[in-house]
């Protein structure tokens, strides 16, 4: 029997693999990146577990929303790092700093 | 038969004309222009104070007392300004008035070829016109009017060379220290107005009986007599404006400004003043014994102490202004004594012979070509007969041969304090007694210097040496002279002979009445116990037998051995007085150096003010305020955000951990709380 | 066999795969396995979303992530000249601190959510065939009803990603030659060329005098 | 026109700065006739509303109300009394001398800052008549940012920390004014302030209103110790902004104690005057002796200044204090009305010495005494009107300074003789500070050769100094008409202190 604490876990343990995800390859901007999108994941996952299992549409409408801003959101991001790289020529974060109060 | 009010008015406004047609028109007036406005100015006021000294006297005129304009009107307080003539003022009127207009007329002479000329004239009638209001007032806010605006004349007047680093030295200190007493007599007319819920001399001169019993709390457990609060406050402003120990340091001092200023103003009347309000405020100090001991010793020890100090000076000017601070003295005993009458008496005497005494002076000056210094005097004589015979009589007048009017005034003031009670007039009269001495020997020794003994001074040869004006203002060799000193032009002699008839005369018509006759009136209030002058009218049977018995009286005996040493010393044995001098040194650098009073109170009040001020600046101000206060906490706020500002590192990751962080704490409290946010 | 059995191994097998993959996502070396990882991850996301009959948005995963997103994932991950070992510093250091914040995190969300009441929550019917149309019906009624200005917003955002990525990666290259269609229509014969008259002057002279600027 | 003079007031020179703005920097006569044309035309309005106002009258008259944000229920409410009159007329009439003190002094953009000028003109009259706190409280701040203006563009080399200084400062404790009138507003529901007045509060709360309100005024007046921001103000100021800083603006700060403190939390106030008193004291005391070693003329003045408004802050307290403990309300009617005078003297007085210092300054520029040393000698009629304004500063009777000090000190010795004696010492400490200024700077001989090529003043400077010394003499010599201008509503004032609300 698969029960909604199944998904939910499930859900969890994504997020918090992408939780480390981000702490372990802090100089890498793609993989952080990809991190972010493994979090979006995690997230999508349990909406589309709660809609299923409440039966409510919401949930999966919803997911559609965060595919398109997750979609357009890589695609600046990317889009930065590529201008980041073209400018700096490297895309280690520790190098990016100009932000620095 | 009541005194005209338009009268009074023009008597005041005269000289205010006079002074500002020649303050502000002086350019399309010209300067004789200028001194012809102000002395007809004068002239119309000192006939008109005649007039009115008349009427009162003989004419049976009542004592004019009307407030004439609301200066202003708070609920039942009221500020008027009015006039009380009664004979008290109309005889500091006429005094006020001949004197000023004397001296406007040797000003004529003596500040020829000054370029203030006009701006000279436009100030002494102004002073005239402040004095006026002030003798005039009839109550105490008008009073300190006419009493402050005196004090700004004087002011630009000692300060009328404003070139000189001296005179600009000593008109601001003698504003300040005017300024002192001023603090005094505010205080004293704000108590005035507590006590007895009115400044109009009448209505507050009838409550004063009622002040008897009442107090002023000072502190929980103090309480002063509001008498004594009172006139010791109002006191403390005549010492100020009569240069009473220890507010004197000022009068000297003023000696930097023309002569003629230092006849009118610093020894004929504005310095009297302070006599004159006392005398004006007898039923308030009569109600307390206190302060008039106060006043007592205050003169006594003003009388004598500063007439020593007369003794070693040089510059003919400081001699005669120590003198007038001694005489001042003498006024302020009378005072102390209850012999109100007989301070103003020798305020008036004294008004003639100072007045002639410092124009003689200025005469002299003027013949030396602006050299004050007696040491290069001497032998003047046989070249200024008139200065010289006319300053003799002032002289003896101020040492108080008989029959002058100087020993009328001054001979009834010891004689007074002789017979007074009063608590520490033992010390006054030892004080007025030596003081008779002492003003014989700087007199005496003041003459000699000058008009006697040997020429100090030599005349170089100039030929073809255009001007003849002063050189005021060169540097000039000291007793070298461009010309022979010669006699003063007739405006400056003439005042001078004017000046010596009363100084002669007065005094032997005038002393039956006003002292001794009543002729005051209600103008001063003496109580009963307090009547000195009453006992001594036991013994006054004229004013002829009275000089006749001053001639053996312990005073003549002083003057004369003043006169016998000083004679021999000056005249016969001018070494002698090189070796007195020598042999008393300590005692000479103490009278040369003024008791170091200016000294200890240049370094207390001047330098510990100014260090004070600069303490409270830059360790309360700088510091603490704007540096602790102010940018302090701008400083704080700056530092907090430097602080917080560390946490911006710009890396993303501490962004992203400062999230998740965040993300953790939000989850830990939910935990912590309990709640169970989803699925129930 | 019994499909809901079939139903548990197929999740727990996806599952598996699914934290698998994305356990390589943040661990491996190279950017592009990383890539590749991910993409694995997604697709068995999309399976899992299967099985809970949400076909529509486990093959729009599929298409819109896998095929677009991720792709160019890839392609920016070989475009950029990344030098790989410089990216892993710091991974063996910051290993334990992201483990334990990660165990922590789970350990709070678990608890949070309430995991055993969720266990209650038994899969009913599919909530589309209850409403009488399939899965994408079912959302597309949605969408465009109730939800149909977001749905419009989410387009202009998507068109607003699409002008925002041109424009910041658009370069223009100083090296390359282009042609200006609007400078060649405004093209003017007089402004070609400018006759400038001069004088005449002679050669030592000119040395001294200055040119005339153009 | 009457029933809408205080809003033809308030809004004849703000309006009228538009014109003056559009003139812009290429016609800078017009900018200026203008300027003045709308200043002198202020001024004549002013006087109608002298007419107009009847010392016998109501108590507040002219009143204008019209609702202004009907959700808060602020109205934009107008009316004076005999105070805001007085004030009103000195704003007005010293708004007249410093557009002609501007004249040629002010090369740089001169349409701006005459437009500057008349703005802030208008928004000070604005919060001397207005009625409603928020409105009050609107146009208080307002009234900073004409003078930001004017100090931040023309003033001198360090105006940027001057002027920052001197708007946090302000801004900082109106802030709590801001507080204080919220929290009444929610116990009254309306910014009314006559019905904030009769609004009953416990003394706890008059406490914390108190405290509000005097940080915000305090810090306007300026009081000791928050006073720091006036001498660098002054400082960087240029003349007409000193000018206006230390004869109108000033004003505002014991003005609104009048207003808010006075009638909202008299208790509070009466518990408290004692702190007041001492301060104005110290202000008296502490800042004479500061100003006595300044080195920078403005600073002098400006710390005079301080030491000058002490008698006012202190004349409004002691009123408490006479009312309070001894029921003496006459002396406390000679306390406030001395305050009240004191307003307007220094208003005449300090703007005078401002404007001497400045045209000194036109020809030296530099404020530093030690440059100077013997002006009469070249200046013969600047030093008239300049020994004349120092004495009007050091109290002389027969000037303006001198009246409203003394009903202080006479006030203050009915309170307690220690205040008195303190208060008096004004006489000494402000005779020299004053004129030993005058010593270095007037008298002497000439030691800076620059001093030499001083000129004498111009005609247009001559109006100027004339106009003030003709205010400063007429006030000394027959302040009858400004006492009874504002004698009905000083008695009404202190009427109010009497009431308790507890």
């Amino acid at each position: 029997m698969i029960t909604l604490a199944h998904y939910i876990v499930l859900g969890a343990v994504l997020f918090c693999i992408a939780v480390a995800g981000l702490f372990i390859n802090r100089k890498n901007v793609i993989v952080l990146l990809m991190s972010i999108e493994l979090m979006l994941l995690a997230v999508n996952m349990n909406f589309v577990a709660f809609s299923r299992f409440l039966g409510d549409v919401s949930g999966q409408v919803f997911v559609f929303f965060i595919l398109t801003v997750a979609a357009a959101e890589a695609a600046i991001g990317l889009a930065i790092l590529v201008l980041l790289f073209r400018t700096r020529s490297t895309i280690n974060i520790a190098d990016i700093d100009s932000m620095k109060g | 038969m009541q005194l005209s009010t338009s009268i009074l008015l023009t008597i005041a406004l005269a000289p205010l004309v006079g002074c500002l047609l020649a303050g502000f028109f002086a350019r399309f007036i010209g300067r004789a222009g200028s001194h012809s406005v102000t002395i007809l100015g004068l002239l119309v006021s000192c006939a008109l104070s005649f007039y009115v000294l008349y009427q009162l006297t003989l004419g049976g005129a009542a004592e004019y007392n009307q407030n004439l304009y609301t200066w202003f009107q708070i609920g039942p307080f009221n500020a008027s300004v009015g006039f009380m003539v009664d004979r008290l003022t109309a005889m500091m009127l006429v005094v006020v008035s001949f004197v000023s207009l004397l001296v406007h007329v040797y000003t004529i002479g003596y500040m020829r070829d000054d370029p203030g000329y006009t701006r000279f004239f436009s100030y002494i009638s102004l002073f005239t016109f402040s004095m006026f209001m002030l003798v005039m007032s009839n109550n105490f806010m008008q009073l300190f009017f006419g009493w402050e605006a005196v004090g700004l004349v004087s002011y630009l007047l000692i300060g009328f060379w404003y070139k000189r680093p001296t005179a600009i030295f000593a008109n601001l200190k003698a504003f300040l220290v005017n300024r002192v007493g001023d603090f005094g007599f505010l205080l004293g007319i704000a108590a005035v107005l507590y006590f007895l819920g009115t400044l109009d001399y009448a209505t507050a001169f009838n409550a004063a009986p009622g002040l008897v019993g009442k107090t002023l709390q000072i502190t929980a457990h103090t309480q002063w007599d509001a008498a004594t609060v009172i006139c010791i406050c109002l006191f403390v402003g005549a010492m100020g404006k009569s240069a009473q120990v220890p507010l004197h340091v000022w009068l000297p001092d003023s000696m930097e400004g023309p002569t003629p200023i230092s006849a009118l103003i610093h020894a004929a009347t504005m310095v009297t003043a302070g006599i004159f309000m006392v005398a004006r405020m007898s039923p308030l100090f009569e109600l307390s014994s206190t302060a008039l001991s106060f006043v007592l010793v205050m003169g006594a020890t003003t009388a004598l102490f500063t007439g020593l100090i007369g003794i070693v000076q040089n510059d003919i000017k400081r001699v005669i202004a120590y003198s007038t601070l001694s005489q001042l003295g003498y006024m302020t005993v009378a005072l102390g004594v209850s012999m109100y009458s007989g301070a103003v008496f020798h305020l008036m005497t004294h008004a003639f012979f100072k007045a002639l005494l410092f124009l003689g002076a200025g005469s002299v000056i003027i013949a030396m070509h602006h050299e004050q210094d007696m040491r290069y005097m001497g032998g003047l004589r046989k070249y200024m007969p008139i200065t010289w015979i006319t300053m003799w009589i002032g002289s003896l007048a101020l040492v108080a041969i008989p029959f002058t009017s100087g020993f009328y005034s001054k001979d009834a003031i010891i004689e007074a304090v002789g017979e007074s009670h009063r608590w520490g007039a033992h010390y006054a009269y030892f004080c007025v007694m030596a003081g008779a001495l002492v003003t014989g020997l700087y007199t005496f020794r003041q003459m000699y210097l000058t008009f006697h003994g040997k020429e100090r001074f030599t005349v170089a040869d100039h030929h073809g040496h255009g001007h003849d004006g002063h050189d005021d203002h060169g540097h000039h060799e000291p007793g070298v002279l461009a010309h022979a000193p010669k006699e003063s032009p007739w405006v400056v002699t003439l005042p001078l002979v004017l000046l010596a008839i009363p100084s002669l005369l007065v005094g032997f018509f005038t002393v039956g009445p006003m002292l001794f006759g009543n002729w005051f009136g209600n103008a001063i209030h003496v109580e009963e116990a307090n009547d000195v002058l009453a006992e001594l009218g036991h013994e006054f049977h004229g004013a002829t037998a009275m000089a006749l018995h001053g001639f053996t009286q312990l005073p003549f005996l002083l003057v004369v051995i003043a006169f016998v040493t000083c004679t021999y010393i000056y005249l016969f044995n001018p070494a002698l007085a090189g070796r007195i001098k020598s042999a008393l040194k300590p005692l000479w650098t103490v009278l040369d150096r003024k008791y170091w009073v200016d000294n200890v109170y240049f370094a207390l009040f001047a330098r510990g003010g100014v260090m004070l001020g600069r303490v409270f600046w830059k360790a309360g101000e700088t510091t603490v305020i704007d540096g602790a206060m102010v940018n302090g906490s701008v400083g704080l706020v700056h530092r907090i955000a430097a602080t917080t500002r560390r946490l911006q590192s710009g890396y993303l990751y501490h962004y992203a951990f400062a999230m998740i962080l965040g993300l953790i704490l939000l989850l830990g409290g939910y935990w912590f709380i309990g709640s169970v946010p989803v699925g129930q | 066999m019994n499909p809901q059995l079939l139903q548990v191994i197929c999740f727990y097998a996806f599952g598996f795969v699914t934290v698998a993959a994305a356990l390589s996502v943040i661990t491996l070396k190279n950017s592009v396995h990383a890539v590749l990882a991910l993409v694995l991850t997604f697709f068995s996301a999309a399976c899992l979303w299967l099985l809970l009959e949400a076909e529509f948005l486990a093959l729009a995963l599929i298409v819109v992530y896998v095929g677009a997103v991720m792709v160019l994932f890839l392609f920016v991950v070989m475009m950029l000249d990344i030098d790989q070992e410089k990216m892993r510093e710091g991974f063996v250091k910051f290993l334990p601190i992201g483990l334990f914040v990660a165990a922590i995190m789970l350990a709070e969300m678990l608890g949070l959510i309430g995991v055993r009441a969720m266990q209650a929550h038994v899969m009913g019917a599919d909530p589309a065939v209850a409403a009488g149309v399939s899965n994408t019906a079912w959302l597309g009624r949605a969408l465009y009803t109730s939800f149909l200005l977001p749905f419009e917003i989410a387009a202009l955002i998507l068109t607003v990603g699409i002008v925002a990525a041109v424009a910041l990666t658009l370069r223009e290259r100083r090296d390359a030659r282009y042609e200006s269609a609007s400078q060649q229509v405004k093209a003017d014969p007089n402004r070609r060329v400018r006759i400038v008259k001069m004088a005449a002057v002679r050669p030592d002279e000119s040395t001294e005098t200055q040119e005339p600027q153009p | 026109m009457f029933n809408h003079l205080l809003s033809l007031l308030i809004w004849l020179p703000v309006i009228g700065a538009i014109p003056v703005l559009l003139a812009g920097s290429a016609r800078p006569n017009l900018a200026r006739w203008l300027s003045l044309l709308v200043a002198v035309l202020t001024f004549v309005v002013s006087l109608f509303l002298l007419v107009q106002y009847d010392p016998a009258g109501n108590a507040m008259q002219l009143v204008e109300s019209h609702l202004w944000i009907a959700s808060w229920g602020v109205h934009y409410g107008l009316a004076v009394d005999g105070i805001s009159v007085a004030l009103i007329v000195m704003t007005t009439f010293v708004g007249i001398l410093v557009i002609v003190g501007a004249w040629e002094v002010i090369q740089d953009k001169p349409h701006q800052y005459m437009a500057a000028m008349l703005m802030l003109e208008g928004l000070l009259i604005g919060v001397f008549c207005a009625t409603d706190a928020l409105l009050f409280y609107a146009l208080f701040e307002a009234i900073l940012i004409p003078m930001f203006i004017l100090i931040g563009i023309w003033g001198g080399p360090r105006r940027v920390y001057a002027t920052l200084k001197f708007f946090i400062y302000t801004f900082f404790g109106s802030v709590f004014m801001l507080i204080a009138l919220l929290y009444l507003y929610q116990k009254a529901h309306t910014f009314d302030l006559a019905t904030l007045a009769a609004l009953p509060l416990t003394f706890r709360e008059q406490a914390w209103i108190f405290f509000a309100f005097l940080i915000a005024f305090a810090i306007k007046v300026p009081m000791v110790p928050v006073h720091t921001w006036l001498p660098d103000a002054h400082v960087e100021a240029p003349t007409g902004g000193s000018v206006v800083l230390a004869a109108v603006m000033l004003k505002v700060g014991t003005y609104g104690m009048l207003r808010f403190i006075l009638p909202i939390v008299p208790d509070a106030g009466a518990h408290f005057a004692w702190i007041i008193i001492v301060l104005s004291l110290v202000a008296v005391v502490y800042i004479g002796y500061v100003a006595l070693v300044q080195e920078d003329m403005k600073k002098l003045v400006a710390y005079s200044s301080v030491a000058h408004m002490g008698f006012v802050t202190l004349g409004i307290f002691i009123a408490f204090a006479l009312v309070r403990e001894q029921g003496n309300t006459d002396m406390a009617l000679v306390g406030m009305q001395g305050a009240m005078i004191q307003m307007i003297s220094h208003g005449f007085v300090s703007g005078a010495m401002f404007t001497c210092i400045g045209v000194m300054y036109d020809r030296l520029h530099t404020r530093a005494i030690k440059d100077y040393g013997g002006v009469i000698n070249v200046m013969p009629w600047f030093g008239f009107f300049y020994v004349l304004f120092a004495m009007a500063n050091c109290g002389l009777p027969g000037t303006s300074g001198f009246v409203g000090e003394f009903m202080v000190i006479l006030a203050s010795f009915s309170a307690n003789p220690w205040i008195a004696l303190f208060a008096a010492f004004t006489l000494i400490i402000g005779a020299g500070y004053t004129l030993w200024l005058v010593k270095r700077v007037l008298w002497g001989e000439i030691t800076n050769p620059h001093v030499a090529e001083m000129e004498e003043i111009s005609g247009r400077e001559t109006f100027v100094l004339a106009s003030f010394a003709a205010a400063v003499l007429a006030l000394g010599i027959w302040p009858q008409p400004l006492v009874h201008l504002m004698d009905g509503s000083v008695a009404q004032l202190v009427q109010q202190l009497a009431i308790h609300k507890i």
